[in-house]
């Protein structure tokens, strides 16, 4: 058995600790190991985004992180973002508005990509959206409705 | 008996879909998201050559690393013959699909499966894999249709000999099939022609890009029992053909169809299910099994490159006068490309006399091609749709307007023979003409030329069997169980059917997606077949569930059941006083007016629906750089009647988005060696959010006389147009005529270069 | 529908490896403990140790704060129920007393009374977290004993609480929620034309069902207000039902996934954490978890009534019985809702009697809410009559089994109730103790100065109906899926995949049984009172025969013929016309896709013509006059099985009912404290029988077919815990000449009434 | 009389006639028929005794599911054409 690393970190704001081999992805970690499936694997090598968790406010491919790499990181994931059992972060309300995914396996990433896009710039243009979502590969919709959800959450997100 | 002038309630809402909630929070369950106690991972090894025979296979010191617990070649499948065995309404071959779940004496093409490792960790399984020896002797290979057809070509399947040839022969050959679709005379026909048009055109083999690779979860139990788990379009295909190639029953396997993470044709086929199937036999714990992205597209089933000539000549008057189409498909390294269905797609919008159409399908040292949306229809489509525009052209006519001269309608007869019934094809047209974008003019763009392209294209559809169940709650509402693994959106289209019928909200109907052991055979799902065949079994169970409860309610009430009538969810009795209840307090009396209502149907209905497209699209090309933008995209389609308005337009938002990058930058690329190069995202570039406008659809619905509801196949067609549509946009704004997909780049500057 | 008693049948009453089993002897069988999902969280409940207190206060902030805890609920977090009466099969439960008794409101009414509950990110936080709550009570006198409850003076748990039932309206607070009278002919008349009368006092203690798999849930709550439950259940219909009403949420909107069961008895009929799980998960937006311990799986689930029973029988000198009279108060729990009704109608069920009387009185006292518990009401009313049965039996110098050969119910009695019986087998398993190796051999002496009996006792239980659904789907290779929403307790499973196999003609291997989930299947109500073969069973065999009539149309299409034309038997088509075609199922599977598609049955229904089971045991014991130790030598049941469908399994029933039985006689009592807190809330003080205490157990399979079902069968789970603690009393009696009058019949009690005797 | 559209590439076997005419009550007797004219068209339609995977049989404009026993009206057009599935 591959010498195992103790690794602490923030998994949407909480404390975890957990054990992983040096060469287990982040990705490896969140699934097998914590058992939070929401980020999915596409490629393993960065070109999808499906997979994607927001690592201390910025965007990454957790494929292409190594779990002990998050020590003492915070790391936020699709699993987090609604607050509580009854109501939704308003980019997920507007994605089931909007049918904004097809079969979802997409989906986590999007949702979280687009969160971090609205923490940073809360009023994007259609291109700011697409520039900001150009990582995340969709096969199903041809990002039409996604991006019509993430202009109308943040719209929502801005009271307007 | 389409209900063409019924008034839905339910039926073309958009209310939010029931699997909405869990895709959004991330706890729907994929197939890699199974995890099983003692679960045991997979890795498989795969040929680095795209031909070669195995001389021998030397797993010992894979076997031997800690933590393997089993290591499987093909000398672990049965031995089965070779033949062609019905499979539902499809037709297989055991032993070509052993033969291309692990190699047996040769490999076939790059990535072909050749062993496979089950361990305690993905990473040593990975090791182990790279510890397995295997000794190949080379041998010549073959990756072009039209070289793959030549006498003196490699052989890769000695014992293949063309079927539906003219005359039996015992040649050798490449060439699995030949059809030939021929009606009046050519001769005659472009003798009274005013204009000829003739081009070959070549397209690349491209790939599905589902997000999701393939996975598999299998558990082997010591009676003999076994289950899978796993993102499938058809659970019960699935099994069957695990059963096949296994040589067990396939009722000792059950199939659990995992959330799906996209399909479109290329997760019929197994690939790693009897592979786990047989580790988990041999290790006597469960085996998951997940495929890397380069796994996907190096064997996995593409959709087939193709060489395609096409004549046409057509009159003065605009009339097409004569088509001649000669077309060679990549069967990939066993047979089965779906030339039949581009030959019998390729002219179908059209009225025509005199046509001949030929069609081949070759083997090829690559992987066994599989369906993509629309399978053979895209390609053929670029080929005649390009030559139509230049008829057009040279004519002065517009191109809406030839098609309206030229297009097929009611009573008009397919290429196949057959003739079409209520079909919505000129209404697309139409639609296309008086658009908004086909009414406004091109935009300007600075330092790149603009053109406008439209192109049209036709998908059969299909029927097959589907089985449902429709049970009533004690609260009134209900509960819809189907076989047919959701891709699009068809959990919401099968409750709003049910809903329809049993006067409920969409909410009120839960839909679940059943294992093989918990529903009726139901075929898989493609060929846009889910809302209308599975739709019409649901629609079935539903009435089933309602003559039911007309039959309690006349029990209560001492009644006649003929004389107890139901609408929108209220039970009323017509004779001796008008007694009514709404379908909620019937519910609650159930228990004691003769038990629980359950409705079921399994049914094959015939009545299918085609679907037609027509697509317009305005581009810029860079001259310079030959790069091409997408400015503005309007796609018009006959969509029947659209169950749920915001899934239709998905659909043709994403096959649109498919279509362009099947006709902008995607492409199998391989070195000399036969080798696929490009076996990531990185390099097989899907278009992004970036590379797309945002997509204006155009729903027209012209109800399909053969159900219900008059529910079409929508999935598909959308996927046709978009190649030959933006080749004319290019062709409006620099002049060339491009016959080659991808229109990459390099390619479009190159013929630009050359025009001038 | 008539069954056919002669019919050759080739899979029942054969006896295939059940299908679940490989997954049970893997451990790959999933249990509702089993489960886990990503970001569960793992509640505890705080709990009362009071047994009857008004909640003053309770402060939960501190809790709240401890790091890891994500929510915490108490009474105050559950909507106002309205009292209506919720149809659980054909039980009627008050949702809001079923409310009250899940999470404690103004008053805590036994100890063990949940009082709040705490979600955290582990188990052990949570249980810290519960320690940090406080509460402040204000202690109530309590009651604990049925005749003490009945008393005008007694302390009332419910002021508003009204005596209802067949009783005279009253205003007057009490704790008698419902009296029962069965009365026919004139007592009187009758004791007068006694030759012999036995009259006396019985009380029996409050006993669990002690399945060792404790309480379960796991629950989710989505955001657009659906749910799911996973959890070891009964009935997965039932706890939606309840869920729904209790939570005032809409029933379709949960879906419940009923995992393996770790045995229910009875006792996984209603909720306990099902409720709290869900709204916890609904604070929290994350699945949360609860599992019981032992400890609270006794205090606070719900166990089986202790009773006050008296009973005088008289009768002349032929052996007739010519009066019975009954009086019993059964513990209700904090709740009401005891099985009193059921005692009645069964106490002196297996006699024919003209004239009786039986009155039956349900009260409520400060011990958990009780539930059903195998054969509910019956085994401690037959521990009664069957021991002043045996007293008369003996006064007469009759042989025990030749008077009740003299007063056996059989078809056309009438019952105590009124109704006559159909075809029943009383008498046939009278008959078949009678002529049993056991029976017909002598009781050998003890070697070291034991003393040495043999009592026999019968037993009666009504069997239950209710709705059922299945699904019976056709396989390309012509085998087949049952679909049912039965949780299977006690090889259920196995017995449904034989009656479709029997009926479609294939093995019973080639059978594949599911148990749905409740948005798979249509709706089925719990598995209980011995219905799931014959109810659900019957379901399978109607959903089996639409198949077959499916079968024979297609395959009517495929040779041009009428279905009429065509007949299914043993797994073949043929056709009666048309050269006499014919095909297996498996060939007619294989053509199904251009034949009209494939074919699933179905099948929902309320069977009548239920029938009911009747058993008669004897057992040999042998007492240590100086402990008062009390050991089973032999024990031997016969019972009327109607037909068995997996005799392997009925057995396994019936030997399993008698252990129970014989732990309820022996050993299993509830026991609290002046203060009225349970005192043994584990399995070290709560004994029940281990391999050590009991024999190889003999059975006797009597078939009388049920005429009301297809099949013949007859429900066999329940009636086989009915006569034991009778037939081992009477065992007693027979070894030490004491007549022991209390359950359980400990060494101390034995000891002191032989005591008393010399 | 049922109109009989035959396949390009079984033309061969009808002497290069595209239609004739054929009489049954089922596609099964018709097939029978058009056997007996020409003599090798079962073996290129049927197989297993069910009419083969890979063909499809188009009665009036629609694809039948009834397979053999599927009832021909009088005075049909008929077609053989590839059994298609799709993605």
């Amino acid at each position: 058995m591959a010498n195992k690393v103790l690794v602490e970190t923030t998994l949407n704001g909480e404390t975890v600790e957990f054990l992983c081999e040096p060469r287990q992805s982040l990705l490896e970690v969140l699934r097998d190991v914590l058992g939070f499936t929401g980020a999915k694997e596409g490629c393993l090598t960065g070109d999808c985004g499906a997979c994607s968790v927001i690592m201390d406010g910025r965007v990454a491919c957790a494929c292409l992180v190594l779990g002990p790499e998050v020590q003492g990181k915070k790391i936020e994931t699709v699993e987090g973002m609604a607050k509580d059992g009854e109501n939704l972060h308003p980019l997920q309300q507007k994605f089931l508005e909007h049918a904004a995914l097809q079969c979802g396996i997409c989906t986590p990433g999007f949702l979280v990509a687009a969160k971090a896009l609205l923490d940073r710039n809360p009023k994007p243009t259609e291109h700011e959206v697409r520039f900001a979502l150009a990582g995340n590969l969709c096969r199903c919709t041809g990002y039409d409705k996604i991006v019509h959800a993430v202009m109308d959450a943040a719209a929502v997100m801005q009271g307007r | 008996m389409a209900t063409q002038e019924a008034k839905f309630k339910v039926i073309g809402t958009r209310p939010i879909r029931h699997d909405g909630v869990d895709k959004v929070t991330g706890r729907a369950r994929y197939g890699a998201d199974i995890n099983l106690p003692g679960l045991l991972h997979g890795k498989v090894l795969r040929s680095p050559h795209a031909h070669a025979r195995i001389k021998s296979i030397d797993v010992s010191a894979a076997a031997a690393l800690p933590g393997v617990k089993a290591v499987i070649t093909s000398a672990d499948f049965p031995k089965l013959k070779s033949g062609v065995v019905p499979l539902g309404e499809l037709a297989m071959n055991p032993l070509y699909m052993s033969m291309n779940l692990l190699a047996h004496d040769k490999v076939l093409y790059d990535g072909h499966a050749v062993a496979a490792v089950a361990a305690t960790s993905p990473h040593i399984a990975e090791e182990a894999v790279k510890l397995i020896k295997v000794e190949y002797e080379v041998l010549p290979h073959v990756q072009d249709v039209r070289s793959a057809m030549k006498e003196d070509a490699p052989i890769l399947l000695p014992d293949v000999r063309t079927s539906g040839a003219p005359e039996k022969s015992d040649k050798q050959t490449n060439i699995a099939s030949q059809v030939r679709f021929a009606r009046g005379d050519l001769d005659v026909g472009f003798k009274a022609a005013d204009i000829v048009v003739e081009r070959e055109f070549n397209t690349a083999m491209v790939h599905q890009g589902y997000i999701e690779p393939h996975n598999a979860v299998a558990q082997y139990n010591a009676d003999g029992q076994a289950t899978i788990w796993t993102s499938t379009q058809g659970a019960f295909t699935a099994r069957d053909q695990c059963g096949l190639v296994l040589g067990i029953p396939a009722s000792s396997i059950k199939v659990v169809p995992a959330e799906i993470g996209g399909g479109f044709g290329g997760k019929i086929p197994i690939y790693l299910e009897p592979l786990a199937l047989l580790l988990s036999k041999k290790s006597g714990k469960p085996v998951k099994l997940v495929m890397s992205r380069g796994e996907v597209l190096r064997a996995t089933g593409p959709t087939p490159g193709s060489h395609i000539r096409v004549k046409m000549g057509a009159n003065k008057a605009g009339k097409i006068t004569a088509a001649q189409v000669w077309m060679a498909y990549e069967a990939g390294a066993f047979p089965g490309s779906p030339v039949g269905a581009g030959c019998m797609t390729i002219l179908a919008p059209y009225d025509l006399e005199n046509l001949q159409i030929d069609g081949f399908d070759v083997l090829v040292n690559k992987p066994k091609t599989a369906a993509y949306r629309a399978p053979g229809a895209t390609n053929a489509a670029m080929g005649a749709e390009t030559v139509i525009d230049e008829l057009a052209e040279k004519l002065g006519i517009d191109p809406l307007e030839f098609r309206r001269i030229n297009g097929a309608k009611e009573g008009t007869a397919q290429p196949a023979g057959p003739k079409y019934l209520r079909i919505g094809y000129l209404e697309t047209v139409e639609a296309a003409k008086n658009s908004a974008h086909y009414k406004s003019p091109l935009p300007k763009v600075s330092g790149k030329l603009v053109g406008r392209g439209v192109a049209s294209g036709f998908w059969f559809n299909a029927g097959f069997q589907s089985s449902a169940t429709v049970n009533i709650n004690t609260d009134g509402t209900a509960n819809v169980v189907t076989g047919s693994p959701d891709i699009g959106g068809s959990r919401a289209s099968c409750a709003m059917i049910a809903a329809e019928v049993l006067g409920l909200k969409a909410e009120e109907v839960h839909p679940v997606v059943a294992d093989t052991e918990s529903i009726g055979h139901t075929d898989m799902t493609g060929g846009s077949r889910v809302t209308f065949a599975t739709g019409y079994a649901v629609y079935e169970a539903a009435q089933d569930a309602v003559n039911q409860l007309k039959q309690r309610a006349a029990t209560l009430w001492k009644a006649k059941p003929e004389e107890v009538v139901f609408q929108d969810g209220v039970v009323s009795r017509t004779t001796n006083g008008q007694e009514s209840m709404s379908l909620k307090e019937l519910a609650g009396k159930l228990p004691r007016a003769g038990g629980p209502v359950g409705g079921r149907a399994s049914v094959n209905p015939r009545g299918v629906g085609p679907a037609f497209a027509t697509h317009v699209v305005d581009v810029a090309v860079d001259p310079e750089t030959g790069k091409v933008d997408i400015l503005r995209y309007t796609a018009t389609q006959d969509v029947g009647k659209a169950v749920h308005p915001s899934y239709v337009e998905g659909q043709m938002q994403g096959a649109v988005a498919q279509g362009v990058g099947w006709a902008l930058n995607e492409e199998y690329f391989y070195d000399e060696k036969g080798t696929l190069r490009n076996a990531g995202f990185l390099d097989y570039r899907v278009p992004t959010c970036l590379d797309l406008p945002m997509i204006e659809t155009i729903l027209i619905e012209v109800p399909n006389p053969g159900h219900p509801i008059g529910i079409r196949g929508v999935g598909e067609v959308p996927i046709v147009p978009p190649p030959a549509a933006i080749a004319n946009a290019i062709y409006r704004a620099v002049g060339v005529r491009m016959t080659e997909l991808p229109m990459s780049p390099p390619k479009v500057a190159k013929a630009v270069l050359e025009k001038k | 529908m008539e069954a056919q008693p002669e019919h050759k049948f080739k899979v029942i009453g054969t006896r295939p490896i059940r299908h679940d089993g490989v997954d049970k002897v893997t451990g790959r069988a999933r249990y509702g403990a089993d489960i886990s999902l990503p970001g569960m969280l793992h509640a505890k409940v705080l709990r009362s140790p009071h047994a009857h207190a008004r909640i003053k206060a309770i402060d939960a902030s501190v809790a709240r704060a401890l790091s890891g805890v994500k929510a915490v609920i108490t009474g105050a977090d559950f909507p106002d129920v309205p009292p209506e009466m919720v149809q659980i099969g054909e039980n009627f439960v008050n949702a809001r007393n079923l409310s009250m008794n899940i999470m404690a409101r103004d008053k805590v009414l036994y100890d063990g009374h949940a009082v709040a509950a705490v979600a955290a990110t582990s188990p052990h936080i949570a249980e810290e977290a519960v320690k940090l709550i406080k509460v402040e009570y204000e202690v109530l006198p309590h009651v604990q004993n049925v005749l003490a409850a009945m008393k005008d003076d007694a302390s009332v748990l419910h002021p508003d609480l009204r005596t209802g039932g067949t009783a005279e309206k009253s205003d007057k607070q009490t704790n008698v929620a419902n009296q029962v009278r069965f009365a026919r002919g004139d007592l009187e008349a009758g004791f007068a034309a006694a030759e012999v009368i036995a009259e006396r006092e019985f009380n029996t203690a409050m006993v669990h069902q002690g399945y060792i798999e404790p309480h379960n849930a796991v629950a989710q709550y989505n955001q657009d207000g659906r749910s799911t439950i996973w959890v070891s259940t009964q009935g997965s219909f039932a706890i939606r039902e309840l869920c729904g009403h209790i939570l005032q949420m809409n029933r379709g909107d949960i879906k419940v996934v009923p995992a393996e069961i770790g045995g229910g008895f009875g006792g996984k009929t209603t909720v306990y954490l099902e409720p709290l799980a869900l709204l916890l998960s609904k604070k929290t937006g994350r699945p949360v978890k609860m599992v019981m311990t032992r400890n609270e799986v006794l205090r606070a689930t719900g166990p089986t009534s202790g009773s006050h029973i008296r009973v005088k029988v008289g009768a002349n000198k032929e052996g007739k019985i010519t009066a019975a009279q009954v009086w019993m108060a059964y513990e209700a729990g904090a709740y009401p809702g005891s099985p009193i009704a059921v005692g009645c109608m069964t106490v002196l069920a297996p006699y024919d009697i003209d004239n009786l009387q039986i009155d039956g009185f349900d009260v409520v006292l400060n011990k958990p809410k009780t539930a059903a518990y195998r054969a509910p009401g019956a085994t401690n009313a037959a521990f009664a009559t069957e021991t002043v049965v045996d007293e008369i039996v003996e006064k007469l110098g009759i042989d025990p089994l030749e008077f009740r050969r003299i007063n056996g119910a059989k078809e056309g009695t009438a019952q105590p109730a009124g109704p006559q019986f159909r075809r029943i087998g009383n008498l046939e398993t009278v008959e078949a103790i009678k002529n049993s190796p056991h029976y017909q051999s002598p009781l050998q002496k003890s070697h070291d100065g034991k003393l040495r009996g043999r009592g026999v006792a019968s037993g009666f239980w009504i069997n239950a109906g209710f709705q059922s659904s299945a699904i019976v789907s056709i396989n390309t290779d012509g085998t087949a899926n049952v679909v049912t929403g039965s949780p299977d307790i006690g090889g259920t499973r196995a017995s449904c995949a034989m009656i479709a196999a029997e009926v479609l003609g294939l093995k019973a291997e080639e059978v594949h049984p599911v148990v749905a989930d409740t948005e798979s299947i249509g709706h089925t109500d719990t598995t209980g009172g011995s219905r799931v073969t014959f109810a659900t069973g019957y379901a399978v065999y109607e959903a089996a025969q639409d198949a077959v009539n499916q079968l024979k149309q297609r395959a009517a299409t495929l040779w041009k013929a009428k279905p009429d034309d065509v007949v299914y038997q043993d797994g073949v088509v043929s056709c009666t016309t048309n050269g006499h075609e014919s095909m297996t199922l498996r060939e007619l599977a294989g053509r199904l896709p251009r034949a009209g598609g494939p074919v699933t049955g179905r099948a929902s229904m309320t069977p009548r013509g239920v029938g009911p089971a009747f058993t008669t045991h004897v057992v040999d014991v042998e007492v240590d006059a100086e402990t008062g130790k009390v050991d089973i030598l032999r024990y031997t049941a016969a019972q009327d099985v109607g037909k068995a469908v997996h005799p392997s399994y009925v057995e396994g029933q019936i030997q399993g009912g008698v252990s129970q039985g014989v732990g309820w006689a022996l050993n299993e009592e509830y026991y609290y404290d002046e203060n009225g807190l349970m005192r043994n809330t584990g399995f070290l003080d709560y004994r029940m029988p281990t391999t050590l205490d009991l024999p190889m157990i003999e059975t006797i399979l009597v078939e009388v077919a049920n005429p009301g079902h297809p099949i013949g069968i007859r429900g066999v789970g329940e009636v086989p815990i009915v006569p034991p603690p009778a037939a081992i009393a009477n065992a007693i009696y027979r070894a030490v000449g004491v007549r022991m009058t209390e359950l359980p019949m400990s060494p101390p009690k034995v000891c002191k009434a032989i005591a008393e005797k010399r | 009389m049922a109109t009989v559209f035959i396949p390009a590439l079984l033309r061969k076997l009808t002497g290069g006639k595209d239609r004739t005419s054929a009489t049954g009550a089922t596609l099964r007797e018709l097939i029978n028929d058009l056997d007996r004219q020409f003599p090798g068209f079962r073996d290129r339609v049927v197989e297993h005794g069910d009419l083969a995977g890979s063909v499809a049989v188009s009665i009036n404009g629609e694809v039948i599911t009834g397979g053999l026993a599927e009832p021909v009206p009088t005075d049909s057009e008929i077609h053989f054409v590839p059994a298609i599935a799709g993605g």
